[in-house]
């Protein structure tokens, strides 16, 4: 059951890949500006999923996209992972009392969800895509640094870290050949669910008008914009969740596959 | 000829918050080069907190180590390399003593990497000494290139006993380092022990709660109980004619063959 | 129990500070800001001193929090009205959303997380494993929008958009909150679900669990009498941890279904860069969540004995 | 004399894997107390809780367990549990984490008396602390008032014994109860087992890797390698004259009292090509 999990996964995160390094090269139809195709046309041939309320192919911004769910992603989880992971460590090296003010510091900023301050840096810098990713990306460093502190404290505990030390190997050595190679599943394993959060956050954000700009297409502003005509043309609020929710499921399922596939020690439950 | 290890009123507390548990008080011996010295207790005795005072892995509350007359507590880390290269350990746990993510031969191959060793040994072919102590006991040269979890709880502790000999130390410290085992394998990695002792000539420190094998193992032993030495002597005497109450009741609870009509 | 009054009072003096600096530091000159780029150097001087952002940056902050501590929570920069009158009738939509997304939430994900987890092999398990996946991953607004279309506007049973006060007509005010409550409940209960079942896994692997087996309760006896308090400790986490995600989802969720909130509020200061107000709203969610979370903390010991004798040592 | 237990032809399998335990068969009359020995993955924690029906559901199990003539394979969970606790019950290895840590020691061994004896609570609070005070607790009340946390392992092992014994079960099954304490603590543990055991006229199941500490308790002997029984007999027997090499190999290495110190050990392996 875990495996198949991995592999769908895996399947649905290729597909919103492909469509996005699509997207660079060829896309069915200008996906930005004013189309000249019809208004709210319905899904048929050549417009495959219809057009929106600017005559603009819904195929080709779906494209496009995916391009903008997977850059904020990167940038996010990136920033989130490059402090978390060594603040983490840190956080596991630390005494007692070093080690409780920071994690006191982490259950703070649990209060402070990626969408509010993304919401909160919006109304200071104004809504741009650059925000949103700094906003995801920042309200993401406290789970990494649960996680790799959590990951870090157990190896720490370990007798081969404790022979390590018994021979005078270094305590950056140590970080490096014995903690990171024992908690990477963990952080891979973060770093999908991460990923599936800032796909969801940017799409509300831009739901809310502030996320991406309205010139760079944006699953989460396709649906507000569909939402307007939706007592007159349905059809376009479903093209758009269906492509956030399989992105999402997909990088859900890969963590969840990563989590069971890599970490040998979960054995069965009676 | 001067003891190998001095300890003198070794003390370790150890606080939580308002709560403070004194893990060793004031204990002192003396460890003689190529002795083979049992260190028995139940849990929370302070067996294990001892060596590892012992080899600078914990700073003491008050008390002194000296190893080769030279002192340990209170040392700076990057100036115990004379500790390091002389003085290995064995664990107890097989899961939990190497690696999983590292091949064998690395994991053997580590303490002649650390840079306080290297100094001590000098240039030497790291190769060639991590399949010299592979074959010393008993495993074949490929499984340097091979996982820890691709082998048995007995041979993995075999891998840690390599891991300990490939800088060739003059101290082996066995905490509790066949507890985890199977009675089969315990008796195998035991014999292994005790000729690579023989041979190398090593001082051995056997911590244990299983005086059993103590006896067989050790000709001197310490019996710790709530941080304290209470008695020390031959081992054979501590079982025939134990002085302090501890130990006779530790003696006398050593389940014996009885047969039952 | 005093150290973590003093533990919540900590967190809440960093979140305000964070939040201070955020919408008082930032933004550069607030004068500036509220007079646009035309104002000549003696207006600006002018509300520099009206807003007392002349005044060092400390006491600025100072004055802001004690000023909360009496309720008064500033005035919006650009209306002047004071941000308390602005909040004070909308709390009661976001309350509403929250405490019934929340409500709904445990009441679909603690059966099904129970189930999940003894059933965990047979089809009840897996179905339930995979409706969470999904669930996790539709966007809490892309439900509403769904629902709002099949309910509202196609069977046209319950209103599509709009709030009507409790006070006002009880049962209009439940038939508005019906489809935002399902959009926020069902997709949180998705996420509840996975750690409830994983909580019950937990115990279901505990030796005492074991032992209730052994001396003669069924499965479900077992992990009713033993296992449920034992699951609540880390539920109870989870709760306080989630509460964060379901007002955040409050917030998109009052957009969708048009709701007077403090999220809607939120989102129209945001638009019209008034700080003053955006601060005042971000300070109540984040003194909600540390609230509750500190309320979690104290359960912990009504719960857990071994915690209860620590506290009282 | 009819067997209190009767185990014929029982092997048992998880999921597609191959069986751990295959073809046992085992007697056990009333009063009578049987040592399973055997090492790590010899399959004797596995037939223990086959017995009891604890096994995960994805355990496969074939053959007959009859307990004082009812037929246990393939009973319904429901109709199981009313045997468990009443007229069979268990002790485990790790004490410290047996117990439930939410509830005082007192009330778990009163839920097994209320469950199948009596739900009067003074009724059952008396049984209680009398079977506290039969496992050793002069100081019963304190000890059924206080929670898991303020008990050490000896003293929880002996809650749990008296939890298992309190409804004077015809079959006590004891998996290494004593394995996780210290050998002093372990010493008291087993006088106590002992001493109930032949109060209540319990007959026992003692699993163990431990020879010396089977042969405290029990009169016969069988000793399991790889899922079967290699050896059976009294324990005299078995201990003095092992016919088959494992079990001679096992008992060699155990008596370690018979050595010379210092000399090399025997293995299992000088009497047998372990497969």
């Amino acid at each position: 059951m875990k495996r198949a999990e991995l592999w769908i996964g895996l399947v649905l995160v290729a597909g919103v890949v492909a469509l996005a390094l699509l997207s660079f090269v060829w896309t069915p139809f200008n996906p930005t500006g004013v189309g000249s195709a019809p208004r709210l046309a319905p899904p048929g041939w050549p417009h495959v999923l219809g057009t929106d309320h600017m005559g603009i192919d819904t195929f080709s911004r779906i494209l496009v996209g995916a391009r903008s769910a997977l850059y904020v992603g990167i940038i996010a989880v990136g920033i989130a992972a490059l402090v978390g992971v060594p603040l983490g460590i840190l956080a596991a090296w630390l005494p007692r009392w070093g080690a409780e003010g920071m994690m006191r510091a982490v259950d703070v900023a649990y209060a402070f969800p990626a969408l509010l301050l993304a919401i909160l840096l919006a109304g200071v810098f104004g809504a741009s895509t650059e925000t949103a990713m700094l906003a995801i990306g920042i309200a993401t460093i406290p789970a990494f640094i649960r996680v790799t502190r959590a990951g870090a404290l157990s190896v720490l505990a370990s007798d081969y870290v404790l022979a390590a030390r018994a021979s005078g190997t270094p305590v950056p050595v140590i970080a490096v050949r014995h903690v990171l190679p024992n908690i990477a599943h963990l952080v891979g394993v973060q770093a999908s669910v991460s990923f599936a959060m800032a796909i969801l956050a940017e799409a509300a954000l831009s739901y809310l008008g502030l996320g991406t700009p309205p010139t760079v297409p944006s699953w989460g502003r396709m649906l507000g914009d569909a939402q307007t005509y939706l007592f007159s043309h349905p059809g376009q609020a479903v093209w758009p969740g269906l492509a956030i929710a399989g992105a999402v499921l997909g990088f859900n399922l890969v963590g969840d596959g990563l989590r069971d596939f890599l970490d040998p020690k979960l054995q069965e439950v009676s | 000829m001067t003891a190998l290890f001095e300890v003198h009123g070794l003390t370790r507390v150890y606080t939580t918050g308002r709560r403070s548990v004194v893990a060793l008080e004031d204990v002192s011996l003396t460890v003689e080069p190529g002795q083979r010295l049992g260190i028995v207790g139940e849990s929370g005795s302070g067996k294990s907190t001892l060596v590892r005072l012992m080899a600078g892995l914990d700073r003491p509350t008050s008390g002194t180590v000296h190893f080769g007359g030279r002192p340990v507590s209170g040392v700076p880390e990057r100036q115990l390399g004379f500790l390091r290269a002389s003085v290995q350990f064995v664990f107890q746990d097989p899961r939990s003593s190497l690696n999983p993510r590292m091949r064998v031969g690395d994991v053997v191959a580590e303490p002649l990497r650390s840079p306080l060793v290297r100094r001590e040994l000098g240039a030497l072919d790291q190769r060639r000494r991590v399949a010299e102590v592979l074959d010393a006991v008993g495993l074949p040269a490929d499984a340097a290139s091979r996982y820890p979890h691709e082998f048995s709880g007995g041979q993995r502790q075999r891998i840690a006993i390599a891991r300990a000999l490939a800088p060739s130390p003059q101290v082996l410290i066995a905490d509790e380092a066949v507890s985890a085992l199977d009675v089969s394998v315990r008796a195998h990695v035991l014999n292994l022990l005790m000729a690579l002792v023989d041979d190398l000539g090593l001082t051995l420190l056997f911590v244990s709660h299983d005086l059993a094998v103590v006896r067989h193992v050790c000709p001197d032993a310490v019996v710790l109980q709530g941080g304290r030495i209470v008695e020390r002597g031959p081992t054979q005497r501590l079982f025939t004619a134990p002085e302090h109450p501890y130990t006779a009741r530790l003696v006398a609870a050593i389940p014996t063959f009885r047969a039952r009509s | 129990m005093l150290a973590r009054l003093g533990i919540f009072a900590l967190s809440l003096a960093l979140a305000s500070v964070v939040i201070f600096v955020i919408t008082q530091a930032l933004p550069g000159d607030v004068a500036a800001v509220i007079l646009g780029h035309g104002a000549t150097a003696e207006q600006l001087a002018a509300k520099r001193a009206e807003l007392g952002t002349d005044r060092p940056f400390v006491v600025q902050y100072l004055d802001w929090v004690f000023g909360m501590a009496t309720g008064d929570f500033g005035r919006s920069w650009f209306s002047g009205l004071p941000v308390a009158t602005l909040i004070g009738p909308r709390a009661e939509v976001t309350i509403s959303l929250v405490v019934g997304g929340l409500l709904l939430a445990l009441l679909i994900a603690l059966p099904l997380g129970a189930v999940a987890a003894l059933k965990r092999r047979q089809w009840p398990g897996f179905l339930t494993s995979t409706a969470a996946q999904v669930g996790m991953a539709v966007p809490a607004f892309w439900a509403g929008i769904l629902l709002v279309f099949v309910f509202g506007v196609t069977l046209g049973w319950l209103p599509p958009n709009g709030y009507v006060p409790i006070g006002r007509d009880p049962v209009a005010w439940a038939r508005h909150l019906v489809l935002p409550v399902t959009a926020l409940g069902v997709v949180q209960a998705a996420v509840l679900v996975r750690y409830v079942r994983s909580a019950f896994l937990e115990v279901l692997g505990e030796d005492h669990y074991r032992t209730a087996r052994s001396i003669g309760w069924t499965r479900w006896r077992a992990l009713a009498r033993h296992g449920v308090r034992n699951a609540a400790l880390s539920l109870v986490t989870v709760v306080g941890l989630q509460l964060a995600a379901v007002i955040v989802g409050a917030i998109v969720i009052e957009r969708v279904f048009v709701l007077p909130g403090l999220g809607s509020l939120l989102l129209d200061m945001v638009s019209q860069h008034d700080l003053a107000v955006v601060r005042g709203i971000v300070m109540l969610l984040v003194l909600a969540v540390l609230a509750i979370n500190a309320l979690v903390d104290v359960s912990y010991v009504l719960i857990d004995p071994r915690l209860r004798a620590r506290e009282s040592s | 004399m009819t067997s209190l237990l009767q185990v014929r032809d029982l092997s048992i399998a998880f999921g597609r894997k191959d069986p751990v335990v295959r073809g046992l068969d085992l007697d056990l009359a009333a009063g009578q107390r049987l040592g399973i020995i055997g090492e790590s993955g010899s399959g004797k924690t596995v037939t223990a809780l086959a017995i009891m029906g604890l096994l995960p559901d994805n355990a496969r199990v074939t053959g007959s367990i009859r307990l004082d003539g009812t037929e246990l394979v393939g009973l319904s969970d429901r109709a199981l549990s009313r045997v468990r606790g009443d007229r069979m019950s268990m002790i485990f290895q790790e004490p410290m984490t047996a117990l439930d840590p939410t509830m005082t020691a007192g009330r778990q061994v009163a839920e097994a008396f209320r469950l199948h004896r009596d739900r009067d609570a003074g009724r059952a609070r008396t049984a209680v602390l009398a079977m506290l005070r039969a496992v050793g607790f002069d100081d019963a009340e304190r000890v059924a008032d206080s929670y898991p946390h303020q008990l050490s392992g000896g003293q929880r092992q002996r809650v749990v014994t008296a939890m298992a014994l309190v409804n004077r079960p015809g079959l006590v099954i004891c998996d290494e109860p004593t394995t996780a304490l210290d050998v002093t603590v372990q010493a008291t543990v087993l006088r106590v087992l002992d001493e109930v055991l032949e109060a209540v006229g319990a007959s026992c199941l003692f699993i163990s890797h431990d020879l010396a500490v089977v042969s405290q308790l029990c009169s016969d002997v069988v000793v399991m390698l790889n899922g079967r029984v290699v050896e059976r007999g009294t324990a005299e027997q078995v201990f003095t004259d092992p016919r088959h090499p494992y079990a001679a190999g096992l008992v060699a290495t155990a008596r370690l009292d018979l050595l010379e110190p210092g000399t090399r050990l025997p293995t299992v392996a000088d009497h047998v090509r372990v497969p």
